[in-house]
């Protein structure tokens, strides 16, 4: 039930209440400048078909409205970057997509037997996979790269996915939710006579929707636009995804300014809009997963 | 989309997973790294040798080149990565010292120490003759040998592009064609600040510098110097194998108080490091008149179509002194193409093969036609003048730079004599070269950060007192050099105005 | 209050693990539920022994080496490499950087996002449209997010700031943002504090959480709206708030490498060099993988040490309700 | 001082299909210090009314007149009243003290050491003076039952207005808070507001119960009234525990009487109902279903087979089945019948009630026919409640 | 079939500061086919027991033994016990039909027309049928408590476990399944262990009823025997509602007496006290406290004041304070008293318990001295208890 003083505005018809939405707006309105405006740009200087450059004073707003660029990069018509961008577009998805799977499936598993189940080792091995959250990724670079070329990683698909899959967030998440789950349904299948993962498969995860959303986005958008990984671990530009190919558009003696703005409205408006028409669910899974006030 | 036709060339980057195509008839299939060029034809230029090599002499060979193309930024991340994971690429472009520290080290320490190899083990010296004296005999002066081919040249201290049109609007008269020295310079730019021309305000004048704390920065103090009749940078090496710096004895500190020490109206100023961390990459762009200090662009080519005059014209010189010899042939960094030893997974025999056929005057030649930059090969430039270039070549200017660049190279001999008569406990090398070079790459490129530390020091000061500035960045840099297990360093070159500074014409 | 989450999954662990010990085989309780356990986190921990387990490792022991790009690893010299680091001013440059990153960056962004999951509550026309632009930044690649920002705003020559501020008036000269070591650690951190769409998000959903009773409590208890924010609704994000502090802390870091990365490079004059850009520099720049290793390890136990500290409170406040 | 008048007051949400009327031209009139009790099945919006009364809520139309003043434009801090939530709603970060006194602090420029006096005075009130210092999640039910309740007393209100305020005690602790809560109210005079869905409270707590039903009143009245003589069917069936036993009946004959039994009418009764249509619903509490020895001699005495026995210690309820409906009859504590058992019971006309089927307007009452003036106030609010 | 033993089961939780013994060696043995309910206050350790039994928790030390056969090694479902859960704990992705055949599926080879079969039978019995392809969130909380009945019913299981099924349901429902779910258990004939801390379904639904406090057994027997002859104070104060009121009074001159009254004991009661110390706890029912014409004639009697009357249709309740105790009187329904007039009561001889003031254990029940069995084994237990 919301009444009206579960707000914190006075009532919208009164002349207090007007001033103090005006003054909202206002607010959100010089905010949302600085942090859509500079995208705003971005895609303004997208569509200026005959390219841009950094002229004093800037010009923001395009003569004429061109998707050339766009054209050009999905087509791999540029200077810098010969290869179309579909392709790159293309890999993103599969590592995004393979990365989300595998971690929805492992870090669900870790996190139920983190939450439920009591195994030596237990705390310690909960707490390493907690650490990997702080590990400057710099460092991993060369021996990552010697390890996995022992086992023909580099420069595959599978080898970009991998270091994708090791972050502690997954589990952490999971494991929140999870304890906030009632256990007596896990109780009941017990009963019911289901096996450990049984109860996991059957009970748990049917209810962990909300969770799976939540961790299935954070993770998608993460490895989407992840880029060190591919950088290191696609030896060959084919295996790019997104925004190490948007490395190219800034050459040794130039930048292509306005098909380097396309290319990033191609690799963050997805993201936008998934982050938007998704974000319902993974609000839940956030209310859900314990971290509410 | 202009050249769009050899894209396909040299298998660039089709090949996707690698190296499946020609395993089956005993094909030996090399990885080529390199960023791709800023400009379109230079790419097809590269890609169309890397097709012609593969067809021809890689074939009969069994060789074949696949070019695999890094974002410039991230190259040296992806090349050193492989290097230290023992899967270096075949071949790659290289600012060479970035892969290894030379500084007093012998050519045999090199080469049992550094990744790459020595090229000259595996070219003849036919095919060397063909480079000009001045790119190689650097490489021996700092190697004791040819690590590898030198595919770009370029003019230092830089191009000077102006706006011929703001030029008149500012009612300066005839556009300088000789000599101007710096205070002319700034009157102009004062001048030309604020008036209309091709539809838009001239504000202030542009330089183009990147990269705060590169170890490129190293050259950069270095190379202005030279508009003041210094030949030798920052330095040099002595008969005994100490190395002196010059830096702070150098005539060049009253260049910089001249060229920089004023800050120009609204802020422009011509001090490098006041600019963005990204270069500016077009002269037009930040002022009417522009100056590109290194000359990977020996053309100008425009962002957007330059529908007004432009041409280039001389740097300006301390005291307009036309004596002074402006401009030096050769990239301030050294950029080559070299190739990996075994043990970190290259394959130098075959990289060799390539590197051979890629630089030959002949390709060189043609790269040149298509990409219309200057390249530090006599051979192509005796073919250009005998065969003529292309009507790229003519639209963009590509030959007048050629022919200065030509220019300087042939000046390289008497500027050598020079030097040593100027500096006369100079070591030469065996053939006579002096050699000039200073450890840059000594304590991991950390000279890169003192240089780099004092001009930025000098930016946010305002460049005053350059002098001191320069002293300590001169102190800072020997005290590394001292420290360094390898080198010595010559105590008494320590301090401003020591060594005597020595400058004039030559 | 009392029993914090760790001591609470203990016992209902241990309460599980009673489950668990009818054994058909010979095995005890807790080794059938140890291996039940294990068989779960397997997955997980192998691909975490696989992917980093040995990468870390080495990384770590090559922190103990002096290693560099062609010499890996190289000899064993102690503590050799964190005597360096101690020793090496860029490094506490850089761990003040860090500090200044998050203590200006984590409020801002608190303030940012609370204030604005506040106002969206409130159904104002329009919401939809503020909550995309506000997503907009973490949606994307930090490193877009940065590119964009040193060409809209900070640049000198199509800086779209200067030219507002001149056009305004209120600079007579362009500010070197990013190249004036005044100006380029602020400037850095301007450009960050505007990703706080996530934690926007996580504040609505725990503004939803809040009963609506107590709001309207304090309406009858006469509390005007900056009451109820103050005393009310703020203090009882609180737990909500230590989650974002703490995910934010590891963030900063690495949102902190891509501004570096783009921005500055670390300049001017080191004044904007993060430890995380730092282990970039002196591995891939000066081939110091050995110093490299050091940084990065010091770095992760500041982070860790600081979150630990943090973490304590958070979970020992976790839930007002139930 | 505390007089209240709902005067027409209507509460509708929504839109098109979601539209609700969920409080439906409520009149009502509340004197200085009465204790009323709003009491109806859930949704019948007892909340709504209670929300408006406190400003949280809005009406559509009609007028809250607080002392003779209208009040409907008021804040809800404008209002004076004090408001206890059936969540308590107590501030989960402050301590007791900080609860109870936080109104005061925000709406008056009281000096501390009053607020500290009153507070003091309202915790000794409430028993809760060793709790001042801890928060909420420190308490258990009942207590933080007793600081939501200092805390609506410190503010010193002319009207308490509660919205369940036990429901979510067990029930021990409910019984002992109900008689807590009727002593304090006795005490301080204040006019309250009480809605609860629990008929016990209902019947137990204040001077006069108002039954909602759908939004409407169906009747209004002390406890005794409205259980003895309920309006109509919906009230008969809401109030009392165990419910009115109902049987669809027939007149004829002078009886009323369905296939298993027939209730002998005394002419006052049949003539009540003579005009009106032949069918009706019969009513009759548990506890008035004559058993043992007096249904033996009753004439109408019929004999039924007991299904549940259940003895609550100090009472005893059968359940069985007959007339077309499951019947409770509440028999002594000490009765020996068991499951199976058939027993002999009556229904004495002088205890039913009866109903007209349609309306559900209340004809009889307890054997004696229903005043006139029910009827006809009660006829429209069955008819609207039908629409 | 489901004759069910409990061997002195013991189980404690947590270690140093936060151990608990959670259920404290007990010891009942349960006959195929009973109804056996726990009950007692929250924490007391009922649904520990529960779970032990179903193989949810392991005890600690003691053994159950279903039919002569251990079953303390079992995994939950090789037990054949099917439970409901307070919060129902239906699959929620599941239809009713699903939930209720998953059990079966899981544990047997039962083709799907068998399983069907059986849903189909325990549906119609629950009166679910109309339901079966729902999810519980569109079943209301009764509906989803058939379903969940259904579910264990299907399982045709030897022993169901109740671990408070009814208590999240509203007042009414509760009493309608109550009654359904005692019919069911009445048909079904199978053994049930049924937790709860409602005393009303403590008192009717099962056959016996074991009451625990502390993870102690403080009485177990038929509901009767528990609030006629409690066994302790705790059972007696625990069993029955309202409560019984107790008085710490003093043995003396042949009376036990407070400040305000003094009961005359008859020789057997006075004999039976004399071996104890002299200070008791008096416990008598607030029914059978007289009031009225009989209080007048009796010789004990004396004078109250009453604080409020709670008449409750059925029955009145009044509410008064003496002997240091608050009281609670039931009176007749018809009653006239109002709050603040004086009444003439007396507590009867005849209904009296007493306890030892320490040991809380009973030495009179209901007048009559309690036989030697209770106290011996309840000595154990209150001292324990204690600790
Ligand atoms: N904010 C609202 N928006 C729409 N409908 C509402 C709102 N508040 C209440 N209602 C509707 O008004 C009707 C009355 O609701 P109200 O809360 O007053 O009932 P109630 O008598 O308090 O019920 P309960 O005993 O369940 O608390 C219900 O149908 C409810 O759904
Ligand atoms: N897993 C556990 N770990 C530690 N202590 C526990 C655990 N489960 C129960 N307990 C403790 O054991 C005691 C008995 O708990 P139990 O849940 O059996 O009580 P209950 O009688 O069912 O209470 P309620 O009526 O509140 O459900 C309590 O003190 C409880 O805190
Ligand atoms: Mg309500
Ligand atoms: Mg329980």
């Amino acid at each position: 039930m919301s009444g009206t003083h579960d707000t914190i505005f006075e009532e919208p018809d009164t002349t207090q209440g007007r001033l103090e939405r005006l003054g909202a707006h206002a607010y959100l309105i010089v905010i949302a400048l600085l942090t859509a405006g500079p995208y705003l740009i971005m895609v303004s200087i997208s569509l200026m078909g005959n390219g841009w450059n950094p002229v004093v004073p800037p010009k923001l707003i395009p003569e004429a409205v061109s998707l050339q660029n766009y054209i050009d990069v999905w087509a791999g018509q540029t200077a810098l970057l010969d290869q179309p961008f579909s392709g790159f577009f293309i890999n993103s998805l599969i590592y995004a997509v393979g990365a989300t799977l595998t971690v929805l499936v492992v870090d669900t598993l870790a996190g139920y037997a983190f939450a439920r189940l009591e195994f030596a080792g237990r705390d310690i091995s909960f707490l390493a996979v907690i650490a990997t959250l702080m590990i400057s990724p710099m460092i991993l670079f060369v021996p990552l790269y010697t390890w996995f070329n022992q086992f023909g990683l580099v420069n595959t698909r599978i080898g970009v996915i991998l270091p994708h899959t090791f972050t502690g967030f997954g589990v952490f998440l999971m494991r929140q939710f999870i304890k906030t789950l009632p256990s007596d349904l896990e109780d009941a299948a017990l009963i019911d006579g289901c096996s450990r993962f049984g109860v996991f498969w059957r009970v748990v995860i049917p209810m962990m929707k909300p969770a799976l959303v939540t961790l299935g986005i954070i993770t998608f958008i993460t490895v989407w636009n992840s880029f060190l990984w591919p950088l290191v671990l696609a030896r060959d530009s084919a295996l790019y995804n997104l925004p190490v190919a948007l490395g190219f558009f800034q050459g040794r003696t130039s930048t292509l300014w306005a098909p380097l703005m396309a290319a990033t409205a191609i690799t963050l408006v997805p993201m936008v809009i998934l982050f938007i028409s998704m974000q319902k669910y993974y609000v839940r899974g956030f209310t859900i997963g314990g971290i509410k006030g | 989309a202009g050249g769009g036709g050899s894209n396909d060339g040299g298998g660039s980057d089709s090949g996707g997973e690698g190296t499946t195509t020609g395993d089956s008839d005993d094909v030996t299939t090399i990885e080529l790294w390199r960023w791709p060029h800023s400009t379109e034809p230079s790419n097809a230029g590269e890609d169309e040798i890397v097709k012609l090599f593969n067809e021809g002499p890689g074939a009969e060979q069994g060789i074949r080149v696949k070019q695999v193309k890094n974002p410039f930024g991230d190259h040296q991340t992806k090349v050193k990565t492989a290097i230290g994971s023992k899967s270096a690429p075949d071949i790659a472009w290289t600012f060479t010292e970035q892969y290894y520290d030379t500084a007093g080290k012998d050519r045999s320490t090199i080469e049992s120490e550094a990744p790459y190899v020595y090229i000259d083990d595996y070219v003849s010296d036919d095919w060397l003759g063909d480079f000009y004296e001045k790119e190689l005999s650097d490489q021996r002066a700092q190697f004791g040998g040819i690590v590898g081919a030198p595919f770009v040249s370029g003019l230092q201290p830089g191009l000077m592009y102006l706006n011929v049109d703001a030029w008149e609007a500012a009612g300066l008269g005839e556009v300088p064609t000789d000599s101007w020295s710096y205070e002319e310079y700034l009157e102009a730019v004062e001048a030309m600040h604020g008036v209309e021309a091709n539809g838009s305000t001239v504000s202030g004048v542009g330089i183009g510098l990147k990269d705060a704390t590169s170890s490129e920065w190293s050259n950069f103090p270095g190379t202005i110097g030279v508009t003041a009749g210094s030949l030798i940078g920052n330095g040099y090496r002595r008969e005994d194998d100490s190395y002196a710096l010059t830096m702070a004895s150098d005539p060049e500190l009253e260049a910089w108080n001249e060229m920089f020490g004023k800050p120009l109206a609204n802020g422009w100023t011509n001090n490098p490091l006041s600019y963005d961390y990204l270069e500016t990459q077009e002269p037009f762009v930040g002022g009417q008149i522009g100056l590109l200090h290194h000359a990977t662009f020996s053309r100008v080519q425009f962002g957007q179509e330059a529908d007004f005059n432009w041409t280039i014209i001389p740097y300006p010189t301390k005291g307009g002194n036309e004596n002074y010899s402006v401009y030096s042939a050769g990239l301030g960094v050294l950029v080559t193409m070299t190739a990996f030893k075994e043990e970190v997974g290259g394959n130098p025999e075959a990289a060799a093969e390539f590197i051979k056929f890629r630089n030959n005057a002949r390709n060189q030649y043609r790269w040149f036609n298509t990409s219309s930059q200057a390249i530090p090969n006599k051979g192509a430039y005796e073919l250009m003048n005998s065969e003529g270039v292309s009507d790229f070549v003519e639209e963009t200017g590509g030959k007048d730079i050629m022919d200065r660049a030509d220019t300087a190279y042939s000046e390289y001999e008497s500027v050598r004599e020079a030097i040593k008569s100027r500096y006369p406990d100079i070591k030469t090398t065996e053939d006579g070269a002096p050699v000039t070079n200073v450890p840059t790459g000594i304590a991991s490129g950390r000279v890169g950060e003192a240089l780099g530390g004092m001009l930025q020091r000098l930016a946010q000061n305002g460049n005053s007192n350059p002098k001191e500035a320069y002293t300590q960045a001169e102190g800072q840099w020997a005290d590394l050099i001292v420290q360094a297990d390898d080198t010595e360093f010559a105590e008494e070159s320590r301090g401003y105005n020591k060594p005597e500074p020595k400058a004039g014409p030559i | 209050m009392t029993s914090d989450s760790e001591s609470e999954s203990a016992i209902y662990a241990s309460e599980r693990s009673d489950t668990r010990s009818f054994s058909l085989d010979s095995l005890s309780l807790s080794q059938q539920e140890s291996i039940e356990g294990w068989l779960f986190v397997l997955p997980k921990l192998a691909i975490l022994l696989f992917v980093i387990g040995f990468p870390m490792a080495f990384g770590i022991y090559l922190s103990f080496t002096e290693s560099t790009l062609l010499n890996l690893p190289g000899e064993f010299v102690g503590l050799e490499n964190y005597q360096w680091l101690v020793n090496y001013p860029v490094w506490w440059t850089s761990v003040k950087n860090v500090l200044i990153m998050s203590a200006v960056k984590i409020p801002t962004n608190i303030f940012f996002s609370f204030t604005a999951a506040l106002l969206l509550r409130e159904k104002l026309k329009g919401s939809n449209l503020y909550r995309i632009a506000f997503i907009v930044p973490v949606a994307g690649p930090p490193v877009i997010w940065a590119i964009v920002w040193r060409l809209m705003l900070f640049s000198n020559e199509g800086g779209i700031a200067n030219a507002i501020l001149l056009e305004l008036g209120a600079i007579s000269q362009y500010i070197p943002f990013l190249t004036n070591v005044t100006y380029a650690l602020p400037s850095v951190i301007m450009s960050q504090i505007w990703s706080f769409g996530l934690s926007m998000l996580i504040y609505m959903a725990a503004l939803s959480g809040l009963p609506s009773s107590v709001m309207e409590s304090a309406s009858m208890d006469g509390a005007n709206k900056y009451q109820k924010v103050r005393y009310i609704i703020w203090p009882l994000m609180k737990p909500t708030t230590l989650f974002l502090v703490v995910i934010q802390l590891i963030e900063v870091t690495k949102v902190g490498f891509a501004s570096v990365f783009v921005m500055t490079g670390g300049g001017p004059l080191n004044s904007t060099m993060v430890p995380s850009f730092l282990v970039y520099e002196l591995a891939f720049r000066y081939n110091e993988f050995g110093h490299a290793s050091a940084v990065a390890v010091g770095m992760f136990l500041i982070t860790a040490f600081i979150a630990l500290v943090l973490y304590k409170p958070l979970q020992s406040n976790a839930e007002y309700y139930q | 001082m505390g007089q209240l008048a709902l005067e027409h007051i209507t509460k509708e949400f929504g839109e098109g299909e979601n539209h609700v009327v969920a409080v439906d031209d409520l009149d009502i009139e509340i004197e200085d210090g009465e204790f009323l009790i709003l009491v109806g099945p859930s949704g019948c919006g007892k909340s709504t009314t209670l929300r408006m009364i406190a400003g949280l809520e809005q009406p559509t139309s009609g007028d809250i007149v607080l002392d003779g003043a209208p009040v409907t434009q008021r804040k809800p801090k404008d209002r004076n009243m004090a408001m206890v939530f059936q969540s308590y709603a107590l501030y989960p970060h402050m301590t007791a003290r900080e609860n109870m006194s936080f109104g005061l602090k925000m709406t008056t420029e009281m000096p501390a050491d009053e607020i500290d006096e009153r507070v003091r005075n309202a915790s000794e009130l409430m028993g809760i003076e060793g709790l001042l210092e801890k928060k909420p999640g420190e308490l258990s039910g009942g207590q933080q039952q007793r600081v939501a309740l200092g805390r609506a007393i410190v503010r010193d209100p002319e009207v308490f207005l509660m919205d369940e305020p036990l429901s979510n005690l067990d029930a021990k602790l409910r019984t002992t808070m109900r008689t807590e809560l009727q002593d304090l109210q006795q005490d301080l005079d204040v006019t309250t507001i009480y809605v609860t869905h629990d008929q016990t409270e209902a019947m137990t707590m204040g001077d006069r119960i108002a039954i909602l039903n759908d939004g409407e009143l169906q009747q209004i009245g002390t406890p005794a009234e409205c259980y003895q003589e309920p309006a109509n069917q919906f009230v008969a069936g809401f109030i009392g525990s165990p419910s009115m036993n109902f049987f669809d009946v027939a007149l004829g004959g002078g009886e009323l009487s369905t296939d298993d039994f027939a209730v002998t009418l005394p002419e006052s009764i049949e003539s009540a109902l003579a005009g009106h249509n032949s069918e009706f619903v019969l009513g009759i509490r548990p506890e008035e279903i004559l058993s043992g020895e007096e249904a033996v001699e009753h004439p109408d005495s019929f004999s039924v087979e007991v299904n549940v026995v259940e003895p609550l210690g100090d009472v005893t309820y059968l359940y069985t089945e007959f007339g077309g409906s499951e019947v409770t009859i509440s028999v002594d504590r000490n009765t020996e019948i068991k499951p199976g058992d058939q027993v002999t019971i009556a229904l004495p006309a002088a205890e039913i009630h009866v109903f007209d089927r349609e309306t559900g307007n209340s004809i009889v009452t307890r054997g004696e026919p229903t005043d006139e003036e029910y009827p006809a106030e009660d006829l429209t609010a069955s008819e609207t409640t039908e629409a």
